[in-house]
């Protein structure tokens, strides 16, 4: 019994985290219609911005409060995502939307490269590391389970996270301009929609989601170059899995891996690291819209 | 019957709300020339997708020189012998119109698409220029779609379908998109050369006085029915067609 | 109608020369080989997860070295030459990230483009594995500094490359012998271990020495993850879940702080005994968030280790490096100053025989063949693989925190000869395990 | 001067101005050279599949099957002819491809690139944990030999460099009959308008089927060459920034000419070379920006500015 526990908690943890860090990408498909292969550069420049803002908090005497370490972690990941977003989207990305969806994957994979060197440029190669936040809720403990409370916390930012996202989509005035968008660019242009506002928003949305994931990463690491290149391949495998552009699919693709990994590690180690792509070809091979996605019919 | 090309046995289509086609029986002999009229929403334009296999239907048959056609491909009805042209042309924008020409010749040479032989050969490349100068579009070989007008569009549209040598021709509103004193030059030298390879012909078409000069008999529908199927002069003075399908009930 | 052949013939040939005008130009940049400077390509990692921990510290301290050499006369005997024989050093850095296939192209590139006089690097045990063969067919004297995978002189041989490092192995059979000499409880272990050579090794090793040691051990859960993966959560529950007495782990670099940072507040510590086999060179960055009471090994007499048995050597360099960079050095300066200080021993003894000449690649590895020289890790033999493979000296001990000077220091060190934790020449490691460390001489 | 004869001509003199400048080069100049060929012969698969309309992101699973297979074959049954390496690299490619090539041909753009991208990625999971064949460390691969030619040292650095070379010119002559032949023709047709080409009574799937497996074959050979010229193989060769590379290559250089693909290549085989050494921390940004620049001023690569002279040429 206590294993199933185990596998069912870590599972959530790693699904938590997993759906922080993919839902961000699949945003940006969803509404944006790109792949962005510079999002794991976007997650690796968060957790840098998280851990430089957390050591300053700490630096100018944030002993005297410690959780508001937590607001300068969110704090950096909203930096990097107000700077670095419009400066993407308005700057590079718009020249290309009328060009092949496939030129545009391109580009962010020029972005991936630029970003990885940037942070070696600005952070330099000694790795950082602020691990106050992580122990600082203390400990939990579920009868013999012993874990830390901050994993809880991250659990609830991505069911937060999964909230809003999808209240502000589905229920709100400016969440049907935004799936207007996703469903039909050029008919929202002529019923008065301003895409371009659309797509820099959700574009920093999405940016900001990516730059979260590795700003709660920050203080469980130690933040290093090269943290950001495997990031963006497990992130595509729950989205994948989940279909892109579906935030829903994310969620629920987000547990499914979560839990089959964590399911590996407990039963059968050696098949730890390639579950993920076990499943990910399952979905690939028998659904390969990904289990949430609508086929959408072709016009001719 | 034998004589039929094209039969469909009591066919039905229905997408969501809109039917559009309700108990569709028509058979077509070989070598006729009939068009299709009808307000927009109709089934003018399902019955051509249907019976080129793009679209399939909930129930009935559809018979080409007696063998069962309903659920094949677009591609195997093609290689069949039924050919269409479309409404919007659908050209090759990035290719010259030999090029596009010469794509259709690839595809429909005797023997199949060849790995070494070269598509721009000398005698491809005459055979196709010999039907641009038969739909009279050879001084723009080389130019791109960009560059051309829409009825020089329609026209290589029509010749990339004929090339093929087929058996039943469908032509999707042949003159729509083209200026007024061009459509009868381009219905006169479409009929010409179809009419040479005695061909089937079913066109759709909106105008009227297209219709009573080149068709045989006219196929009106309604709400995805046929409520007429006779001779021009007769369909146009019927009393249903007037009303529901041309409008020019008094 | 068609192209002219011959117009699309020229177009043809004309992209041929441009690819050949462009392969021409490239051609003259090469370097070319000076008689007076000695030039080194120092391959270690400038870039991702191993750069801080090992790759940075180890080309600081080496950069460290080199200067201190071609001043000569800082270092005492047999080190006060200037330079090598003379001979002014140049060392160009080159970053080992990008796998090990990268980075034979980087070894053909020093080689023969640079023109380097002996290539010195190598952390990951992949790399180790991948540029012997080739430094072999290019006849270039190479040295491997860090790397600690046993595979390398036990399943092949080689004519121009050494280890100046000894390998895993003796750092296993010592944790095993320092648990057994320690009395700790071990009736049943675990691991986490990298997912490639380095940590397959290590746990295999450390596997054999316990079953020889400690018979009535029972190895649990051996658990794999992919190097630089970064996230234990899951990991460390299973570890948790596990109870065993013993934890041992070869985890190192990034990875090592991130599962320490992540295991230590959820008392992994607390619950089982935790053994790193080469856990010191964390211990600067992480400082007090390495929990007190932990096993660390230091792959030799490394570190603080070595601090505790200084010789004048060791203090030097010490001082030195805590100058200039405001931290002490741990492993990885320590093998990057035995490995360069092997190379200044092998060539002034090669020039001794050649009559002062810059020695060739034949005539360094001669040279460097069952050489012995004094290093701040201890006395340095080339002893295993036919005189190709390093042993060294080790030392084992546990963190404490000294409240008083706010440092981590290491308590109850144990120190064992190179003879008693290393195989003698011609046995495999593991085999030597299994035999019971026969002609082991332990003081 | 009929069609049949130009290639083959055009390519022997091709081959003869190659191997007289391999003689000229230093070895490092010819590894180089070697290597870049290697890579060039992936990204010219890519271009196949790019007059499909078509990007693959993921053709490192066959640079890296061509690879692996060529040094398992090597190191397991110890025959080390090159050329038997290379058909074996062919046989195992278009084995796969075949495999994959009519699932993948339903999907255009993004889904195309992003399946042939997670495809890549399984099999550098799946080698990355298979220790018998070296897991992430990889395995040495023996030097290959020539027809029993068992060249050592500069000798086999040149006669590996003739080797690419002549399986360059050879493949760039038959992938340029075949980009003038008429599937050649009706690819272009397929990336225009793929449901006329359909109506036309053309199977595009089979079509598609038809370049992927020749991008396969391509790809797995430059895999051949690159792990018998390194000496090592490992399952970076699969990674998706490896993958990412070609692509680069194969953007950089268009679709429509086949020398500006191994132009490119040594281009980029250039850069990389020396960036490694000369700016180590910023080799990646400089490839970035010079991508972002080729995307945004030669929309149709290099390839495009040698077309477009010609033409300047033809209509002036």
């Amino acid at each position: 019994m206590e294993l199933l526990a185990y596998i069912l908690v870590d599972g959530l943890i790693y699904g938590a985290w997993l759906f922080i860090v993919s839902v961000g990408l699949t945003l940006v498909f969803g509404v944006l219609n790109i792949l962005n292969l510079a999002h794991g550069s976007l997650y690796a420049i968060g957790a840098y911005a998280a851990a430089s803002a957390v050591g300053a908090y700490f630096a100018l005497g944030g002993d005297a409060f410690p959780l508001g370490s937590y607001v300068a972690m969110i704090g950096g990941a909203a930096i990097v995502a107000l700077v670095l977003g419009p400066l993407l989207e308005r700057g590079l990305l718009r020249h290309f939307y009328d060009r092949d969806h496939v030129i545009i994957v391109l580009v962010t994979y020029g972005v991936f490269l630029i970003l990885e060197d940037v942070m070696k440029l600005i952070w330099g190669v000694t790795p950082l590391f602020v691990s106050e936040p992580y122990s600082l809720l203390g400990n939990v403990e579920l009868g013999p389970l012993y874990y830390v409370a901050y994993d809880f916390l991250v659990i609830a930012v991505a069911i937060l996270v999964g909230l809003v996202v999808w209240f502000t989509l589905n229920r709100t005035r400016r969440g049907k301009v935004v799936l207007a968008v996703i469903h039909d660019r050029e008919m929202s242009q002529t019923m008065g929609v301003n895409v371009d506002r659309v797509f820099m928003v959700s574009f920093v949305a999405g940016v900001f989601l990516a730059a979260l994931g590795g700003a709660l990463t920050a203080p469980m690491i130690s933040v290093s170059p090269g943290i950001g290149v495997n990031v963006i391949i497990i992130a595509f495998a729950v989205v994948i899995i989940g279909g892109l552009g579906s935030i829903e699919g994310a969620a629920i693709g987000a547990v499914f891996v979560g839990i089959a990994r964590a399911a590996s590690v407990h039963l059968l180690p050696e098949a730890e690291l390639f579950i993920i792509y076990l499943v990910m070809a399952g979905v690939l091979v028998f659904r390969p819209e990904g289990l949430f996605q609508k086929t959408q019919a072709r016009k001719i | 019957m034998s004589a039929d090309v094209l039969v469909t046995e009591t066919v039905n289509k229905t997408f969501g709300a809109i039917t559009a086609a309700q108990d569709v029986t028509v058979a077509v002999p070989q070598g006729a020339v009939w068009s299709l009229i009808g307000a927009n929403g109709a089934g003018k334009t399902t019955f051509v997708n249907m019976v080129t296999g793009y679209v399939k239907p909930d129930s009935g048959r559809i018979l080409f020189e007696g063998s069962d056609i309903t659920m094949l491909s677009p591609r195997q009805i093609t290689r069949l012998g039924i050919r269409r042209s479309f409404q919007i042309p659908q050209l090759c924008a990035e290719l010259s119109v030999l090029e596009n020409m010469l794509v259709s010749l690839s595809i429909n040479d005797t023997e199949p698409p060849s790995f070494w032989q070269k598509a721009r050969s000398a005698s491809d490349v005459e055979r196709a220029m010999g039907i641009l100068e038969q739909f009279k579009i050879a001084d723009t070989y080389d130019r791109l779609m960009g560059e051309l007008s829409a009825g020089v569009r329609k026209l290589l549209d029509i010749a990339m379908a004929i090339s093929g040598a087929p058996r039943v021709m469908l032509l999707d509103e042949p003159t729509s998109g083209v200026a007024a004193e061009e459509k009868f030059p381009i219905m006169d030298l479409v009929m010409e050369v179809l009419s040479a390879a005695d061909v089937t012909i079913l066109f759709v078409e909106h105008d009227m006085d297209i219709v009573t000069r080149y068709s045989q008999r006219v196929l009106a529908f309604y709400d995805g029915q046929i409520v007429a199927n006779d001779a021009p002069d007769e369909v146009l003075a019927d009393e249903v067609v007037q009303r529901y399908v041309t409008g020019t009930a008094k | 109608m068609s192209k002219n052949p011959w117009r699309r013939f020229a177009g043809k040939a004309g992209s041929g020369l441009i690819a050949a005008a462009a392969m021409l130009g490239i051609a003259g940049i090469g370097a070319s080989k000076a008689e007076d400077t000695f030039k080194i390509g120092v391959v270690t990692f400038l870039s991702g997860g191993a750069a801080e921990s090992f790759g940075v510290p180890a080309w600081n301290g080496g950069k460290l070295l080199i200067d201190m050499l071609n001043k000569g006369g800082v270092l005492p005997a047999p080190y006060d030459k200037k330079g090598f024989g003379g001979m002014m050093i140049d060392a160009i850095p080159v970053d080992e990230a990008g796998g090990a296939t990268k980075q034979v192209q980087e070894f053909r590139n020093l080689v023969q483009r640079e023109k380097v006089d002996t290539v010195l690097g190598y952390v990951s045990s992949g790399d180790c594995l991948a540029i012997p063969p080739v430094a072999d067919e290019l006849k270039a004297f190479t040295i491997l500094y860090d790397c600690g995978t046993p595979r390398v002189f036990e399943e092949g041989s080689y004519e121009y490359v050494f280890r100046t490092a000894a390998h895993a192995a003796m750092d296993n059979i010592s944790l095993a012998k320092y648990m057994k000499s320690r009395g700790i409880k071990v009736e049943t272990f675990a691991g986490i271990n990298q997912d490639y050579a380095w940590g397959q090794d290590s746990w295999a090793d450390f596997v054999a020495s316990m079953s020889n040691l400690s018979p009535d051990a029972k190895a649990g859960t051996a658990l794999f993850p992919k190097i630089f993966a970064g996230q234990y959560g899951t990991e460390i529950s299973a570890l948790i879940r596990e109870r065993a007495d013993v934890v041992h782990s070869s985890l190192w670099g990034g990875d090592l702080q991130a599962f320490v940072l992540q295991a230590g507040p959820r008392g992994l510590f607390e619950r089982s005994q935790v053994a790193f086999a080469a856990g010191d060179h964390v211990i600067p960055q992480l400082g007090n968030k390495m929990p007190d009471g932990t096993i660390i090994g230091a792959r030799g007499m490394n570190g603080l280790a070595a601090k505790a048995h200084a010789t004048e050597l060791t203090n030097i360099l010490w001082e030195a490096y805590e100058k200039e960079y405001g931290t002490f050095p741990v492993q990885a300066p320590f093998r990057m100053w035995q490995g360069i200080l092997g190379l200044k021993s092998a060539v002034e003894k090669a020039m001794e025989a050649n009559g002062g000449k810059k020695p060739s690649d034949e005539e360094l590895a001669a040279a460097m063949k069952g050489l012995e020289w004094e290093a701040p890790s201890g006395k340095i033999q080339m002893v295993l693989g036919d005189g190709h493979q390093a042993i060294q000296p080790n030392a084992i001990g546990t963190t404490k925190w000294d409240t008083a000077t706010n440092k981590m220091t290491l308590i109850d060190i144990e120190y064992y000869a190179a003879e008693c934790v290393n195989p003698p020449n011609g046995i495999k490691a593991v085999d030597w395990i299994k035999a019971g460390f026969p002609g082991a001489k332990c003081d | 001067m009929s069609f049949a004869r130009s290639v083959p001509v055009a390519c022997v003199l091709a081959l003869a101005v190659l191997v007289a400048i391999g003689l000229m080069l230093p070895e490092w100049a010819m590894f180089l050279t070697t290597m870049a060929f290697a890579k060039g012969m992936v990204a010219l698969g890519i271009v196949c599949l790019m007059r499909a309309g078509l990007v693959s992101f993921g053709q490192g699973l066959y640079f890296c099957i061509g690879a692996y297979v060529s040094g398992l074959m090597a190191n397991w049954t110890g025959i080390t002819d090159i050329f038997l390496l290379s058909a074996l690299g062919i046989v195992a490619a278009a084995i796969v491809a075949a495999v994959f090539g009519p699932l993948l041909a339903t999907y255009r753009g993004i889904f195309f690139a992003m399946l042939t991208l997670s495809l890549s990625m399984i099999l550098y999971g799946f080698l990355s944990k298979l220790s018998v064949l070296g897991g992430t460390d990889g395995l040495n691969v023996m030097a290959p030999t020539f027809l029993g030619y068992a060249p050592e040292g500069r000798a086999l650095g040149l006669a590996l460099y003739v080797f690419t070379c002549t399986i360059v010119v050879v493949a760039g002559g038959l992938i340029r009959v075949f980009f003038d032949s008429e599937h050649g023709l009706i690819a272009l047709a397929i990336r225009d308008n793929e449901l006329r080409v359909e109506y036309l009574g053309a199977s595009v799937r089979n079509e598609i089927a038809i370049s992927y497996v020749m991008a396969a074959i391509l790809g797995s050979l430059g895999g051949v060459i690159a792990g018998l010229a390194i000496g090592h193989v490992d399952p970076e060769f699969s990674y998706w920034t490896t993958s990412g590379e070609f692509v680069f290559v194969a953007i950089l250089s268009g679709y429509v000419s086949i020398g500006a693909v191994f132009i490119s290549s040594v281009v980029l085989e250039v850069v990389r070379s020396f960036s490694n050494l000369y700016f180590p921390n910023t080799w990646q940004l400089s490839l970035g920006i010079f991508l972002l620049v080729v995307i945004l001023l030669l929309p149709n690569g290099l390839g495009s500015l040698l077309s477009r002279l010609k033409r300047k040429k033809r209509s002036s």
